[in-house]
């Protein structure tokens, strides 16, 4: 497999924009992941595209916007993993020489309110069980009751990310909130309060990938190398767990493992994480199944700050899903961009580690697969 | 354990599971819920709802089995956000309920939730849902045992 | 890149089934693939997905009811192309060595009536111009004049198509009509007359691929290898041609010069094809794109028997997307599938060549490309 | 060519284009269509609808340009089948039409369709398309240019 590098990335502000059309959405975050790449429209050759909600053939009428040069366009959905998967087939297809450049696209556009998971006439549905951030809250409870934590510790997250999304002009939200904002907000499925949920977001991601070997006619200085990567969804353990979907954290300990073996490096040698924090226990779970924190002290980690800029595990500095914002298609591809900007030092007030970061490491959770991805400068 | 000799009443007509294939043998509300889950050949896993494969070693060795009707609160949330299209007015509890060595099963847990505490034991009711075109649709939720608190009557 | 063969296929057969979920046609054709390559469902590595209709992970949703192994599952969508793209992404990923065994399924259930292209409130639908068959019959009509084809030419390759899917057991329509059926069906788009559309269908395809290396240890035999693959969208001619999507058949020469070259081998090699016969005069189009024939000689070919079972182009053998029926998501597994049955000798009453075919050539066409496989045994 | 001399009546308020962006100056109904087309400055290429980047060479430097109003059929379908949510009824003629050098557009021909033939000269005019909401929605559509038959009526 070759060598394969970020050449460029770019966003669509997260937020709300209902007079914009997906492709004024779309075109825009690739005339920035473009302009950052060096790379002309004409070179890319082909584009994978994450999208959930958007209809059949959204991907073309998003690229076509800028040129009809003949390339493949090719729609990946895995749910709120969808355009890291997109990432990953763009990434195999540049790195088993299929071709040498690639544009990763993701968007979306969506309702407001809490993210219908299940058809309305359905079992799920007439039961009230299919309730987003149900899962999650089940998984918190049960957490705080074997590991001595509080629900102010998950609250933590959301203050943490707000305080993050304040700093990146691209988030949906960029006011700090206080621990009490986010406790006294109402309750959605206890211990998660509205504060605590990902909101829905129209929003827009592009990323440019090429062989390494051919990067240095587009761009000079710090690249973003993808050094590993893994993928698979909730593997059954016949300890009689049934969790499914988003929250099935103990997938991520065996994907992890791979990816890291696939880089030669492991958890001791991140230096900034984006997780999966489409509810806020999310970050807390994710940090202890990548082994970024021992198993029950992931909780306390949050408490204390370790996940913050300046601590010593910086997670999710742009905001992550929580601030950031979670236009489903196109949180992936909003991953890869902020591990790439830290990666080359260009974070700005968001920048980890002085702008020493050198391993990056992302975890983007959907349905059919997780994606874990490390990048490397 | 098994609530066959509790029946009551006689079963109307119109009573409809609402999930079809829930139930080992014909849900009769108020009483305990009898279900249906499979148990594979080859490894011995147990899974509800049943498969056709088994989701641990594949094998399609599969045979129907009843389900104990009580179990143990491994977690609950209470749910406080009207779900669109849902019968369940919040607040109401969604439970995962241990059945002993058998599955987790998840469902709702309506009297009582406040009281709610991890590890309760609870047992599971059929109870009609939902009412739509002048049938009754059933299935089964959680009820707390009578543990420290009283017991809920219906 | 590693010799791969194709060591399986299966379908649920294609037709109107309101009572089967997604689940139940998806399992019956992966058993059926899986049962066909002699692969137990835990040596699946990956499984690609082509849906366009159904919801947010529906492939999980079809693939865990085999079990659930941790593989992803990933959703591939690009429309009437979906399933060749997701045979496409599993068969590169095989290849380049990413994975040794991979599952591909398509599976898809329909509205009845015409699809519905664009959105209700959309330009194109309010002013009448989003009609399926209208692209189809507005390239017709100018060839009809170009090429001094008449209109029961086209109305012949629905009689062919029809012919073949009596003698496929899986396919929607399994009754021949006459040429008076077909051109005294009720007109639709002038000159396509009902019986010259695609119906919606209900159904699932699936096929099991593995590295040619390995292909021994489950099944012996003639086997279907992967010759050759191309993919693109539209690219812009710049003669001021505005055609997009289905019907572009100027795309098709591009793409199947870049399949040959992969393969080595020629249009005049070619034993048995598959095309994207969505309405009737796609198959003449598509014969002439891909070089079988010259260009405005394709209506005559069809006229004079050219495409039938024992003629020397054979075309469409299991009924093609007229008569086997057309559930967009499925529709290129299927196409795979028969190719495959040619190719083993397995075809039954719809056997080319005496069961000596050794060259099969696939052209599926959606938005945001169109597939070109080559198959030989 | 140019329709704008052609103006015989005030336009009323309510008068809206179905698709934004579409004319180069405000549609009057029954005056010909004023198409913005776009330009591109890099390959000479011509487009309708306007796009912000070349399809042909993907330059960015676009300029609008107005686009006759008026060319030959390329080829046409007549429609027999209702389009859900068309306004629409057939039997009508979708047709496309080339403008000179121009580019391909298509629209349709509702009075004389049964005339039509290949390589007809017509034009495009604007036409109320829908009423909806009390506002009036104007597309241009094509009419059929005085050949051998006589030129229809409104
Ligand atoms: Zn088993
Ligand atoms: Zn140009």
């Amino acid at each position: 497999m070759r060598d394969v590098v970020v050449l460029g990335a770019g966003l669509h502000r997260f937020g709300r924009f209902p007079d914009k059309s997906l492709p004024d959405l779309g075109r825009e975050a690739i005339e920035n992941a473009l302009d950052d790449s060096g790379v002309p429209f004409k070179d890319i050759e082909v584009a994978y595209v994450g999208r959930v909600l958007a209809g059949m053939g959204a991907g073309l009428s998003v690229v076509s916007e800028m040129g009809r040069t003949g390339i493949p366009v090719i729609n990946i959905e895995m749910a709120c993993g969808s355009s890291t998967s997109a990432f990953r087939e763009a990434y195999l297809s540049v790195a088993t020489g299929v071709y040498d450049t690639a544009l990763v696209v993701g968007f979306e556009k969506m309702q407001r309110g809490l993210i219908q998971i299940a058809d309305q006439k359905s079992y799920q549905t007439v039961m009230g069980l299919a309730v987003m951030p149900a899962s999650y809250a089940l998984q918190a409870r049960r957490y705080m009751a074997d590991h001595g934590a509080t629900a102010e510790m998950f609250g933590q997250v959301s203050v943490k990310s707000h305080r993050n999304g304040a700093l990146n002009p691209y988030a949906q939200y960029q006011t700090a909130v206080t621990l009490d904002d986010v406790m006294n907000s109402r309750s959605i499925a206890d211990p998660v309060t509205l504060l605590q949920c990902s909101p829905t977001t129209d929003g827009a991601a592009a990323v440019v990938i090429c062989a390494a070997s051919k990067a240095a006619q587009y761009k000079s200085g710090r690249l973003a190398h993808v050094a590993g990567w893994a993928t698979g969804s909730g593997k059954y353990e016949p300890t009689g767990d049934s969790a499914e979907g988003e929250a099935d954290t103990g997938e991520i300990g065996r994907l992890v493992a791979m990816a890291w073996e696939r880089a030669g490096l492991g958890p001791e040698d991140v230096d900034v994480t984006q997780v999966h924090d489409a509810f806020a226990p999310g970050e807390i779970f994710s940090i202890e199944g990548l082994g970024l924190v021992p198993v029950g002290e992931g909780a306390q980690a949050v408490w204390d700050g370790r996940t913050e800029i300046d601590g010593d595990i910086p997670v999710n500095t742009d905001g992550g899903l929580l601030s950031r914002g979670h236009p489903i298609g196109a949180t992936g591809c909003a991953m890869v961009t902020e591990i790439v900007r830290q990666l080359t030092g260009e974070a700005g007030p968001r920048q980890v580690k002085g702008g020493d970061a050198h391993v990056g490491l992302i975890q983007n959770a959907g349905i059919g697969g997780m994606n874990i991805l490390v990048l490397t400068s | 354990m098994n609530a066959a000799a509790e029946t009551t009443k006689g079963q109307s007509e119109d009573i409809r599971p609402l999930s079809a294939g829930q139930f080992i043998a014909a849900p009769t509300p108020g009483e305990r819920a009898r279900l249906r889950g499979a148990r594979c050949r080859a490894c011995g896993e147990t899974f509800f709802p049943p498969r056709r494969y088994c989701a641990a070693c594949t094998s399609g060795e599969m045979e129907d089995i009843e389900l104990p009707s009580s179990g143990s609160v491994e977690s609950f949330t209470i749910v406080h956000q009207q779900l669109p299209g849902s019968a369940m007015i919040p607040p109401y509890a969604i439970v995962n309920v241990r059945l002993g060595a058998g599955p987790v099963v998840q469902t709702v847990l309506r009297e009582g939730h406040e009281m709610l505490e991890l590890d309760d034991d609870v047992a599971l009711v059929v109870e009609t849902v939902l009412n739509e075109d002048s049938h009754s649709y059933v299935a089964f939720i959680a009820r707390r045992l009578a543990g420290g608190s009283k017991e809920e009557g219906k």
